[in-house]
């Protein structure tokens, strides 16, 4: 414990793919009688791609809900870069850098894609209501570069051309890419992709595992992702963590845990 | 896969048996060109679908491929924006969701949704709502606790408290009490620990055994592609392959697409 | 003591009218998701329709003035025969005001709208047939029983009107046959069904259509009945008769959780026992209270005093 | 024409403030609060309006009631409205939909039970002799019009502008804008107290501008009649808040000239004049069923739009054809 | 069918809108007035004449509530509004000239009277007799005071109405004089009578202020008033405020309230065991409370303002065709309003004798029809009434009643007393 936490005082240090960026110490989490994530302890670090992986029900989801304050634990820690966050609501989460996307995508449905990502970008502005209604500085400035880097966003996962465009008119696989797009808006030094590749096609799957090596290289990321997927999470993962019924079972690089008995059983099932 | 565990073998059948050896031939369900809309996207385009009576055809696909709202429109909850559904010949695309389930077709839905604030029996009962003859029914929700032990212990039990894979063992015995012709399953595996899913597996097929048709949609499509028949692979709302199970579980392209 | 007694039995009093309104309120809520402004009208117009089918005439004001029916029924009989009609009626309601909201899918909140639209014809209809005049049953509910029942001594007496005693065992005696349908007869466990899941309901081949029709006679039976027993105790004052019950019929419903059948009964039961301990001197901030409590409720437990606590699901 | 203006001007300077009332409405459903406390906000700027000027500023009777001074009680009053709906705000805006509705809806009740016991606010018979800063009543639009525009303009400014957005997020969905960064209960507080300082200055004037004040003024009936007035008007647009209070208002008023229409059979005119209300009833299921998402929506005013710019384009065209 | 809709509305919308204008818009603004499009028939045949061309019909506007929820006390006024207008024509009107008595409903809220004083005030009335109730005049009332149209209220008893402004009197007093008379009346039946309850509609202008004198005249009795009790308009059970009562043990039981809430109140009060006697404030002065109820009616002394049993020519005229048409004696509502437009009746056939209205301006009309109003004195179903120089209602007769119900239970008599 002392010995992560000094590791993540030097997370700055010039090496840095040592230093840890969030860790996860006894997380729990009951839904009446129904224990969704069971003391399931872990640390990632910093500009990893971290795969989570589990049969479905396995609370790979009620573990993102937790990172990222959705949900609080019955019990457990988790630290982002020695910070204590477990119990900070949504959006302070949002506001230190976590950002994410939802298996079950939700977008802001009624608004256009580049809404959808100027949204996001709401904590790195400042223009009050006065402001903002009356046309006074920084609104019109901050205006002005809230749209343009939404447009970049847009455009860097090729949407630029229906930024009017309402998000529930797109198609399945540009709504994952949007939604992708508007976690980008945050600025995260965390991004956590929940089942990003669902829905898409395998040449959209194949574009996607690039995207998500550039992304993470071009905005200096740290990558959790729950994929079912198993080919793309092989490919693209560091390290891959493997949950069933709530319990971590398997922690560590794709070709170990690909290996590992109790994963074979647990996730292949009867494919294995 | 092992046989069927023997102790969920019922020792009658609580289905409606099938008339004549043709059945196999008889196309029972048929959809034409079904095409839906849902949330402002095109969910399914054009689907071509058939079910042969005494059949198992399976529907795989990744998530969000359409393989749920295929089964919905074929039970009526939402409607089909162009093309026809043809239940033992006659079109039902215009019908109440109710009335399909008394023409024959049981849906046991995704994510189970047993009424959890009705205990077991009465969950099992409300799956008899079409039917009228008591002691029929008594005698079925017997069958099925001779089928699933597990709800016989527990049948004063609340639904809701019962397990995931208990859960989905009462799901499927309820719509089974309708006594339908076609049972439309969606994901029966979802969430489950392998050894229930084999179990609910072996029920599936007893049910088959017993003259049920089933149309099963599921992810897991090893495991589907075992027991099914025939097979189709939705993607992105649209059928792309189809064939025999066992060459759809050898085609390269299925591999590719869905197993990779 | 005696002070005490005398509180408890008033607000036991107080409590049964209101659980009585609103038992037909939380019933349509249970199962469409809706609150049905209309509610108060209905138990307006059952009232109206008893005082007819009991051969009594209208008075000088509206379109109907002096008018009566050519027969006579007595004050029982009229009262089931027109909870039934207003049972009938409130189906009409939902023909005409609310399945065309939920085919279209629509917001449930619209409801609230045109439920009050239809509060408003109601309420103008009435007034324009029959004038906002006062009517009275002409005979009694409670027979030839004496007008009060004392529950305490010669010298302490605890006085209980002997209507509002017969309206807290209506209350209570519908609400055991009610959980008695809803718990074992089929319909009733039909009608559990759609409220917990509509779409399952649908799926096991229950008709929700018919269903939601079959609700709402049950809802305006029970409300026309409501509104007789209520008229029978306190006279039909109005047009407006059972609509100033509607707000307090909504605190009711809340606090005994929305949709929740014997949550109405002990939220009318609570609200009463709640307003009658308001000491003497504060009485004039009676309504406040009750809706101070209504507030804090929805705080605290939102469910309502007797409602479940629901995950929600992420 | 203006002898039209002047036998209707308190319908139209009502339904203006209708309107306004509306829109205060929509504030917080801009954050899909559903809020029905705009008349416990109204009504508490109407106290405010009718304490200040019967006693405390000084105005002779029959002298006009100076301009300044109303403005110094529109202040006031958003001041403690805004102070109102933060305290109250805060822990009731954690209550979802119907929840939040009901709440609210005890909240007016609440105050509307201390009005009328307190000394202050006169009891059942309220505060009257209110000072008229005006000499007609047509002359409110002076005041009822700009503050309508500029209401308008308000919310139609804060709909694009970064709030604005936040609130749109919370609305279509409260959980990925909590994920994205968006503080719900702020914005949520936010929206609901700027609805209720628009509630509580449109009260201010229209104590004036109806000569008197009293607890009838902000009670349960009238916050369902703002609720008809969103969803009927339209919730999804702030043209509809507007439009409903314009039309709700008028409504009553013009079934009521309808029945002097000359010419019409005695029956269908008694009946027009003494069931003008059932009409009303009427009407309201009526739209409702035929318009389930409000008369302006906004692929209506999409529809709007395209059809205005679709004509020069066509014109263009016909000329392009022509030109060869 | 949505494709249907838009239309349907847009042109209902229409067709609304162009009849609501057209009706009004059809008078143009010359100075000279014409007969309101409201009377109908009148009024097609009408150019842009005069207003008082000989044999056109005077017009008198009637705003008062005869909707919403106090339309219980709305109609009592139209009924006697209406028969005044039949009555007075039938007694050749004024001078020969019949009046028109235009109804316009206020509905329950300020604004619904303001808005029916407009629409009378456009529709060229003479005078207002309005609104129903007293927090409607505080709001209505500055708006005919400042278009200088002379407003009489016929039920509004709140204090400060005459002090709106110089067009606006009544001819409904508050009930002052009358409670120490009604308390009087109750000692003289039972001379033991120490202990009091009283009971008020807080929510009731006029049954605030009514409470306050019977409080204050109990007090001077030396009566001790052991419990106040507040309800509401709206409420219909008092059990609590019955049950907190009988426990001080009261001797004497003061109601003031409407008839609804008042007469459950003294029907619960005698279910529940009181047996001491019952004084009902003005409120509950109307047959409306009988059947209410009831058997347990009998012997409320009731305050008033009006008696039925009043002997003189008018009250009885009054009377014999009110109980011709409603067959019972008429309410106190109906009686003031029926007083309302008798004063104006009276004032217009004064004023036509000193100068002929036919040759005046509507503007000048009503405001020397105003002057004239508060300068007359005149005899009416409810006694001679005049007004002081602060327009304030002087009424000399006020009545002390009890009522006897019939065996049957349900219809009863208001017997005078004193």
């Amino acid at each position: 414990m002392t010995a992560d936490v000094a590791e993540s005082i030097r997370a700055d240090a010039p090496d840095r793919a040592r230093a840890v960026v969030l860790e996860a110490t006894g997380m729990t989490r009951r839904f009446g009688g129904l224990v969704a994530v069971n003391d399931v302890s872990f640390t990632v670090n910093d500009g990893e791609v971290f795969g989570l992986i589990g049969p479905n029900g396995a609370g790979k989801t009620t573990l993102f809900n937790l990172m990222t304050g959705l949900i609080q634990p019955t019990s457990g820690r988790l630290h982002y870069r020695g910070a204590d966050i477990t119990a900070l609501r949504p959006h302070q989460v949002a506001a230190r850098g976590i950002a994410r996307t939802f298996q079950n995508i939700r977008l802001f449905g009624n608004l256009s894609a580049v809404e959808n990502v100027m949204i996001a970008q709401h904590v790195h502005t400042r223009s009050g209501v006065l402001a903002g209604v009356l046309g006074l500085p920084p609104a019109p400035a901050e205006a002005r570069a809230t749209r343009k880097k939404a447009m970049e966003l847009l455009d860097l996962v090729g949407m630029a051309d229906r930024a009017e465009t309402k998000a529930v008119n797109f198609a399945y696989g540009d709504q994952r890419r949007l939604e992708i797009a508007r976690a980008l808006a945050l600025e995260p030094h965390v991004l956590l992709l929940d089942e990003p590749a669902a829905g898409m096609n395998p040449s959209e799957k194949q574009t996607l595992s690039g995207f998500i090596r550039s992304v993470r290289e071009r905005f200096d990321l740290t990558v959790l992702l729950i994929e079912h997927h198993v080919p793309l999470v092989m490919g693209l993962c560091d390290r891959i963590a493997v949950l069933n019924f709530g319990k971590l079972i398997a922690l560590g690089p794709p070709h170990v845990v690909q290996k590992d008995p109790a994963v074979i059983e647990a996730y292949l099932g009867d494919a294995g | 896969m092992s046989a069927p565990d023997t102790a969920s073998t019922p020792t009658t059948s609580p289905i409606r048996q099938q008339s004549g050896p043709d059945n196999a031939a008889h196309v029972l369900l048929d959809l034409r060109n079904v095409t839906v809309n849902y949330g402002g996207i095109q969910a399914l385009r054009e689907i071509n679908l058939t079910v042969r009576a005494g059949e198992i055809v399976t529907l795989i696909g990744a998530n969000g491929a359409g393989k749920s709202t295929t089964l919905r429109t074929i039970s009526r909850l939402i409607n089909a924006r162009s093309g026809q559904i043809f239940y033992d010949g006659r079109d039902i695309g215009s019908v109440r969701p109710d009335e399909v389930v008394r023409r024959g077709i049981a849906q046991c839905p995704e994510g189970r949704r047993v009424l959890t604030r009705f205990s077991v029996l009465d969950n099992l009962e409300m799956g008899a709502y079409v039917r009228s003859d008591r002691a029929e029914i008594r005698a079925d929700i017997e069958r099925q606790f001779t089928l699933f032990p597990i709800l016989g212990e527990r049948r004063n039990q609340q639904a809701g408290t019962l397990s995931g894979g208990e859960q989905q063992m009462l799901a499927i015995a309820r719509a089974v009490m309708s006594r339908p012709r076609l049972l439309l399953l969606d994901e029966p595996s979802l969430g489950l620990a392998p050894l229930i899913v084999r179990n609910i597996f072996a029920v599936i097929r007893e049910l088959h055994e017993q003259g049920v048709t089933i149309l099963l949609v599921e992810q897991n499509a090893h495991l589907a592609l075992q027991y099914a028949d025939r097979g189709y692979v939705l993607e992105a709302g649209h059928v792309t392959i189809e064939g025999a199970a066992a060459e759809l579980a050898d085609d390269e392209r299925v591999r590719q697409a869905y197993l990779g | 003591m005696a002070h005490f007694i005398q509180s408890l039995l008033n607000g036991l009093s107080i409590g049964s009218v209101y659980a009585i309104f609103a038992l037909g309120y939380t019933l349509v809520f249970s199962i469409l998701g809706i609150i049905n402004f209309a509610h108060g009208a209905i138990f307006t117009i059952g009232a109206y329709f008893t005082y007819v089918l009991t051969g009594a005439a209208f008075g000088f004001n509206g379109v109907l003035a002096n008018r009566s029916l050519p027969f006579g029924l007595t004050l029982v009989i009229a009262m089931i025969v027109g909870s039934l009609l207003a049972g009938f009626l409130s189906v009409i309601i939902e023909r005409l005001a609310f399945r065309p909201l939920r085919r279209r899918g629509a917001d449930r909140l619209l409801s609230l709208v045109s439920s009050l639209g239809v509060a408003i014809v109601a309420v103008n209809l009435i007034q324009y047939l029959v004038g906002a005049e006062i009517y009275t049953y002409k005979g009694k509910i409670t027979g030839n029983l004496p007008s009060a029942v004392n529950f305490g001594s010669e010298n302490t007496p605890i006085p209980i009107r002997t209507v509002q005693i017969v309206i807290f065992g209506v209350s209570c005696l519908i609400l055991v046959l009610l959980t008695f349908m809803i718990n074992y007869t089929k319909i009733g466990k039909a009608l559990r069904a759609v409220s917990e899941d509509a779409t399952t309901a649908s799926l096991l081949g229950i008709n929700t259509d018919r269903l939601i029709m079959f609700t709402f006679f049950l809802s305006g039976f029970l409300g026309g009945m409501a509104g007789t027993l209520v008229g029978s105790s306190v006279s039909i004052a109005g047009p407006y008769f059972g609509i100033a019950f509607g707000l307090k019929g909504l605190a009711v419903i809340v606090l005994g959780g929305l949709g929740d059948i014997p949550g109405a009964v002990v939220g009318g039961l609570v609200l009463g026992l709640a307003e009658a301990f308001v000491p003497s001197d504060y009485s004039a901030y009676k309504d406040a209270v009750a809706f101070g409590l209504l507030f804090v409720v929805l705080l605290l437990r939102p469910q309502g005093i007797l409602g479940r606590v629901q995950v929600q699901k992420v | 024409m203006s002898d039209f203006f002047h036998a209707h001007s308190s319908v139209i300077v009502s339904m203006v403030f209708a309107a306004v009332l509306g829109l205060s409405l929509y504030l917080p459903l801009m954050a899909g609060q559903l809020s029905l406390a705009s008349p416990g906000f109204y009504a508490l700027g109407g106290y405010v309006a009718a304490v200040f000027s019967t006693k405390i500023f000084n105005v002779a009777s029959g002298a006009h009631f100076p301009i300044p001074y109303l403005l110094i009680e529109m202040i006031v009053a958003a001041v403690l409205c805004g102070a109102l709906a933060i305290i109250v705000g805060i822990p009731a805006l954690r209550l979802r939909g119907i929840y939040l509705a009901l709440a609210t809806v005890a909240f007016v009740e609440i105050l509307r039970v201390v009005s009328l016991n307190l000394k202050i606010t006169g009891g059942a018979v309220g505060i009257f002799k209110i000072p008229q800063p005006f000499r007609s009543t047509l002359q409110y639009l002076w005041i009822a019009l700009p503050l309508l525009i500029l209401a308008m303009a308000f919310v139609y400014r804060l709909e694009k502008s970064r709030i604005g957005r936040a609130f749109t997020a919370i609305r279509e969905d409260e959980l990925a804008a909590d994920a994205m960064g968006i503080a719900p209960t702020y914005h949520k507080v936010l929206a609901f107290t700027m609805g209720a300082i628009l509630a509580g200055i449109v009260g201010t004037v229209s104590a004036h501008f109806l000569n008197t004040w009293n607890t009838r003024q902000g009670d349960f009936n009238a916050s369902i009649t703002v609720l008809a007035i969103v969803l009927i008007g339209g919730s999804r647009t702030f043209l509809g808040p507007v439009l409903g209070g314009l039309v709700l208002t008028a409504l009553p008023e013009i079934l009521r000239s309808v029945a002097d229409i000359g010419g019409l059979p005695h029956w269908l005119a008694q009946f027009l004049k003494d069931g003008r209300l059932i009409i009303f009833g009427l009407l309201l299921v009526l739209c409702t069923v035929f318009f389930p998402q409000g008369i302006i929506t906004p692929e209506f005013l999409g529809r709007v739009r395209r059809l205005f710019s679709r004509r020069p384009r066509a014109t263009t065209a016909d000329e392009a054809r022509a030109a060869p | 069918m949505k494709r249907l809709a838009i239309p349907f509305l847009v042109i209902l919308a229409l067709v609304l809108a162009a009849c609501g204008s057209s009706s009004s818009t059809a008078t143009p603004a010359p100075a000279v007035t014409k007969a309101p499009a409201a009377t109908t028939a009148a009024s097609a045949a009408s150019g842009s004449a005069p207003v008082a061309l000989s044999g056109q019909p005077i017009p008198i506007g009637l705003a008062i509530a005869t909707t919403s929820n106090v339309a219980l006390l709305g109609e009592e006024e139209k009924n006697g509004g209406l028969l005044a207008e039949k009555f007075f024509n039938d007694r050749g009107g004024v001078n020969g000239r019949p009046i028109k008595v235009i109804l316009q409903d206020t509905a329950g809220d300020e604004q619904g009277a303001i808005n029916a004083f407009q629409s009378l005030i456009s529709a060229k009335v003479v005078g207002i007799v309005g609104p129903t109730l007293s927090q409607q005049a505080f709001a209505a009332d500055p708006t005919a005071n400042s278009a200088k149209v002379p407003v009489i209220g016929p039920s509004n008893t709140a204090k400060g109405i005459p002090q709106i402004g110089e067009y606006v009197t009544r001819v409904s007093a508050p009930i002052a004089v009358v409670a120490p008379n009604a308390i009087k009346q109750a000692l003289k039946i039972n001379p033991n009578i120490k202990k009091v309850a009283v009971f008020y509609a807080q929510n009731d202008a006029f049954s605030v202020s009514e409470t306050d004198t019977f409080q204050t005249t109990a007090k001077s009795l030396n009566l001790e008033v052991t419990t106040v009790q507040k309800f509401q308009t709206t409420d219909t059970d008092f059990q609590t405020q019955v049950t907190n009562a009988l426990a001080t043990k009261p001797d004497l039981a003061i109601v003031s309230g409407l008839a609804a809430d008042g007469g459950n109140l003294v029907k619960q009060l005698r279910e529940l065991g009181f047996k001491g006697i019952i004084i009902g404030g003005n409120g509950l002065n109307t047959a409306n409370i009988f059947p209410v109820c009831k058997a347990q009616c009998d012997g409320l002394l009731v305050a008033q303002a009006y008696s039925p049993a009043l002997k003189s020519d008018i009250n009885d005229g009054f009377k014999k065709v009110y109980t011709d048409q409603f067959k019972k004696d008429p309410p106190q509502f109906a009686a003031q309003t029926f007083t309302g437009i008798q004063v104006f009746v009276e004032a217009l056939k004064s004023l036509d004798n000193k100068t002929k209205i036919a040759n005046m301006s509507i503007e000048d009309l009503r405001v020397a029809l105003n002057k004239e109003v508060t300068a007359g004195k005149y005899d009416t179903p409810l006694g001679k009434i005049s007004f002081d120089k602060d327009r304030e209602l002087v009424q000399n007769d006020f009545y002390v009643a009890q009522i006897k119900m019939n065996p049957d239970g349900a219809t009863g008599t208001f017997v005078f007393l004193s």
